[in-house]
């Protein structure tokens, strides 16, 4: 789960990490009031969950109140990415005299967490890896021992960090780590982390992603889950712990496992068809998930076929052939569809199937072509 | 004839009076996996299996009356870590975790743990390992494989079927199938298990089933190249994911640019390995 | 530093260990308006940083609030083991149907935390390891990790606990692990844990010991020391930085490093003497400090002579010969002398003692056998 | 000729400009030591000791520069135990820390992590480690011991001086000096020492000086009498203290009953070692 950079930001500062006086608004008004209270020249900020909101215009200045109004106002009103901006962040504009970079991950390879830390901060980090590696400098933390202050002045001694800012440099490290394990994160990371004109360390952008397997003992990171960034069919999935992303094809598609679901819309493409959606029914799903996850998919207006691909092994295919026909009763269409079922009470869900006069498929590679020519067959209608 | 499992394998299933854990435990012992205990805290003396087998309340309780040699955890997820540094504790060599959605930080002091102390762990968010006709460990459907001399590695679960499937349909036969599991942190790697293969005398070929997400396909094809005599046969899900979209659990996040199921086929390519273009193909290209 | 009960349950109730309802006490009215408050029978107890309190009757039952000031009363005028009583705890009274021990310690084999579990509550546990060894239980705990469910429920096991209340102490074998490394504590005792009438685990008693070595980052733990328990000298010595601690025989000695100083002792005692106290200047001790000790050591009435061993390494022994002059210009005293100095800067440190006429020995054993004649010249006089 | 150091001991002092690293590190290179380098945070690329050594702002760039293969730590107790895993995860084989007054939780996440590393750490709390003639790594006086055969290991500071000084006085040689330190947790116990002098070809005998507190010289005695050829001279400090009473250093409380210097006298001389009155007379033990 994604955080909004000022989310991020309330969280790195209650681990003593200074950040620029600042408040969130949802009104171009409350917005100026912010700006008032802070005096002097402000940045906005528009809160979506995606990059690239600098380029998008979504990052603007103004020196007065009233100027902070009219830009929140424009911010407001525009998307990033698709997004629509809800919100923005008012913050005390700063004097920026370098900008730094320094962001906690999990490194899958090393099975660790490690911190990243750059001289050339502002601009993404992928991007400082591809043009600039030398300039790149991590540290993997032993996650028993956490994060020692020798690692992080060994970063600030690589990064050519000033010495009279290592201590403060430490101790942000070390509270954006603690921040980090402390939150469950996947991310947690400052960029950029800024030099200011009198000499102080400030985070002037936050970026946080939590563990959503971690969630259920991070009650207060739950609530911080804005609904609002999420499509409806993602909403409505997850209510069901399903996993649903959405993409630009006909053919919906409803399979259990991740792995045999993308599997499942790489044949379709090879069978010159293009998926409608990713949708992981996951484990042992019961009829009313399989009814649930098959309304999502014909939510989408653009899907002409479905296919079902079930490798019953936890999952039992007489419950997802229930589930399909409960669902037909509640979802009058005619989108035509496929099913492949195969593994556990495989025999009773074909009967069941057939009773109800369903299409079947033998195989992934069957049920694929088959889907294909029937998305084809109603686009030619 | 096996790596990992054999029918000397003594289990102990942690979370054995659980739904999910009771299920796959009359499942592997109806196929013939030898279970020796079940582990459920505050039930330990209570007898399940038509009374056959024996809880205990921990595992090394277990362990020592039982000579239990591996473990398979059917644990809710905020248990997972627990569960396994208790096996590891309880000087369990082979532990499988079957638990999905376990905590990655959970994961990575587990791991740091384990390791330092000689257990090797599979998983978590596994299927688990099974030898054709003789020991299931884990939740691989047991009538879709049949012994042979194809050993299989995959991160996947469901797809992994789908291909064990497609093996059988063509009477290929397979030494041993290791599901490693798809979360960013798992306790055994592509690598182990390649490199387990390579050494098995039983194995005479393997198929990888990769998918989007991580660098583990291309360290995999690094390996293959130095250090695999074997034959390998891959198949990598993913090649219509978007890039930056979720795909249903951690191990499918394509990581900035790197990470893509196209980048991975080339690698595997390169390392000599045949790469088949669906599940269903795979029996075409083994060799 | 050892805490007293009342404090060591504050702490632990801190992390959700039970405790009984109750207050401390300075005066006996104020303890019969505790008991007051309470209602019901409590329980007055002797608030002294050593054991054997019950034994010495610091611990009494109390039918009604008068009962209670009156027991108070008692207990605030005795001393127990030399002690005298300054404070008592109140404590509501708790119908006991099991008592069971629960302690955690640090291994120096195993170089690990370890908790010790059984079911012989309420008694000593070095009682317990020498009568029933088998009814004792232990788990070494790997630092890194700190203590694992599996580990409490497996001490729960162990001392056939019952089921119901497995939870229970799971919860409070990890709070009481969590209070004893969040506080640097050596020690982390709950003796007796009870399972009370109504089927709840109560902390009866709590001990704890702090490592004095970690309480620059514990300024509340540090502040909770009680200088009314340390004598006088003891407490003068700490505040210079010394270790002291009072003997009961009449030559003083002061020593450069703990096993020298013990060894000092021993080889007092072997030509017949007596030691007055330990003393260890510790390394690299000037001069200022080596007249603190000798005012320390003189303000002990039964010595007889004083011997001075030092063998320099970090400490200079110039700088010793001139502590040992400045503290003589301080406190005029007639009690008779001998130095013995060794390593660095010897020559010098020989010179100025010789200058004013101290009396010197070339090794350990001639200046314990002087000092034993000295002493016993002046009881013969 | 020794264990542990020796003339190709390449040293790096952490906290070399603080007071005592700085005045210790004179005297050790006075007596011969080959310093190579010095770490203080935020003061690299300065020089001391007449310009000599090269100051490091981390041990890993100070081992890499200057091919450091031990250090000794003379920084301030609350940052000690940091300073010990920056040399192991720097590489340093052997780590000396002189430090006094450190955490016990500190040292007990400190070791752990270290000994599952592969460093080797004397300490904390120390006075360090002499070859005489040789090289002397912490703040044993260097004029007290001439070169030989016996090897000496000792849990105090002080009384080891006291000792050494005595065999000097009778010319009796030491092949190497360790003082493991007086803490709760050391790195490397009297086991450790004695069967590092067991098998170093240049030491005949060892003298070992312990004293209250612990067990640690009743498994010495152990060791001593189940694989200790060369003969074993003991002295044990502490016959005179008071039981539970705090003796100046936390290795030197007797706890409970057990830790006795009565105790431990006894064990030692079953296990046929020569238990010297006092230091004096340690060379009337020695064979």
């Amino acid at each position: 789960m994604k955080l909004h950079e000022y989310q991020a930001k309330q969280i790195f500062s209650q681990y003593g990490i200074a950040i620029p006086r600042g408040r969130v608004a949802s009104t171009a008004s409350e917005a100026k009031s912010v700006a008032q209270e802070l005096g002097g020249r402000v940045v906005v900020k528009s809160q979506v969950l995606v990059g690239g909101r600098g380029k998008a215009g979504g990052i603007r200045l103004a020196n007065t109140p009233s100027e902070a109004e009219e830009v929140a106002t424009q911010i407001l009103a525009m998307q990033v990415k698709g997004l629509p901006v809800r919100k923005v962040l008012v913050d005390e504009a700063a004097t920026i005299v370098e900008e730094i970079y320094l962001g906690v991950t999990n490194d899958r390879g090393a099975r660790s967490p490690v911190m990243i830390a750059s001289s050339e901060g502002g601009i993404e980090i992928e991007e400082v890896a591809r043009i600039m590696p030398e300039r790149l400098f991590r540290i993997t933390i032993e996650p028993l021992l956490g994060l020692r202050e020798y690692q992080a002045r060994y970063l600030a001694a690589s990064i050519e960090l000033r010495r009279e800012l290592w201590r403060e440099f430490v101790g942000i490290a070390q509270g954006l780590y603690t921040a980090y394990t402390e939150s469950d994160a996947t991310l947690a990371e400052i960029n950029p982390l800024v030099i200011t004109g009198d000499g102080r360390l400030i985070a002037l952008d936050a970026k946080m992603v939590v563990d959503d397997n971690a969630l259920f003992r991070h009650a207060e990171l739950a609530e911080m889950r804005d609904f609002d960034e999420e499509a409806p069919p993602e909403r409505e999935a997850r209510k069901y712990g399903l996993s649903y992303v959405k993409l630009d094809g006909d053919i919906g598609c409803m399979v259990n496992g991740a792995g045999l679901a993308m599997a499942t819309m790489d044949v379709i493409k090879l069978f010159g068809g293009e998926p409608a959606n990713f949708l992981d029914i996951g484990g042992g799903a019961g009829a009313d998930k399989v009814a649930a996850a098959l309304g999502i998919i014909l939510s989408d207006s653009n899907v002409q076929a479905v296919l079902f691909n079930i490798f019953g092994g936890i999952t039992r295919c007489d419950e997802v052939a229930r589930g399909i026909l409960m669902a037909l009763k509640e979802v009058s269409t005619d989108v035509p569809m496929v099913v492949r079922l195969t593994g556990t009470n495989e025999a009773e869900g074909q009967r069941i199937l057939a009773e109800a006069d369903m299409l079947t498929a033998g195989s992934l590679s069957e049920a694929a072509q088959t889907a294909v020519s029937l998305a084809n067959e109603r686009h030619s209608v | 004839m096996s790596i990992l499992v054999d029918k000397k394998t003594r289990l102990l299933v942690q979370g054995i009076t659980g739904r999910e854990g009771f299920f796959h435990a009359t499942q592997m012992m109806e196929y013939g996996t030898q279970i020796v205990a079940g582990v459920t805290p505050g039930k330990g003396g209570e007898w399940v299996l038509d009374g056959k087998i024996p809880v205990f309340d921990t595992v090394v309780g277990a362990a020592e009356t039982t000579g239990a040699n591996c473990s398979v955890i059917f644990v809710p997820a905020r248990f997972a870590a627990d569960a396994i540094l208790e096996a590891a504790d309880g000087g369990i060599p082979l532990i499988v975790c079957i638990t999905e959605g376990v905590p990655v930080q959970d994961m990575m002091q587990a791991r740091s743990h384990i390791t330092q102390h000689g257990s090797r762990l599979i998983g978590p968010n596994c299927p688990g390992v099974l030898t054709p006709g003789a020991s299931k460990v884990g939740i691989i459907p047991g009538n879709i494989a049949i012994p042979g001399s194809i050993g299989v590695v995959s991160r996947s679960g469901t797809l992994t079927y789908e291909v064990l499937y497609a093996l059988q349909r063509k009477e290929l036969g397979v030494s041993t199938c290791v599901g490693i599991g798809g979360d960013p942190i798992n306790g055994t790697s592509f690598l182990d298990v390649l490199a387990m293969f390579e050494d098995d005398p039983h194995t005479d070929q393997v198929v990888l089933i990769g998918e989007i997400g991580g660098t583990d396909e291309e360290r995999a094809a690094e390996f293959i190249a130095d250090h695999m005599t074997k034959p390998v046969a891959a198949f990598v899900a993913g090649m219509t994911a978007p890039a930056d979209k979720r795909m249903g659990h951690a191990g499918a996040i394509v990581e900035g640019g790197s990470g893509l199921a196209a980048d991975k086929i080339a690698a595997l390519k390169s390392a000599g390995v045949r790469v088949a273009e669906h599940p269903d193909l795979i029996p075409e290209v083994v060799a």
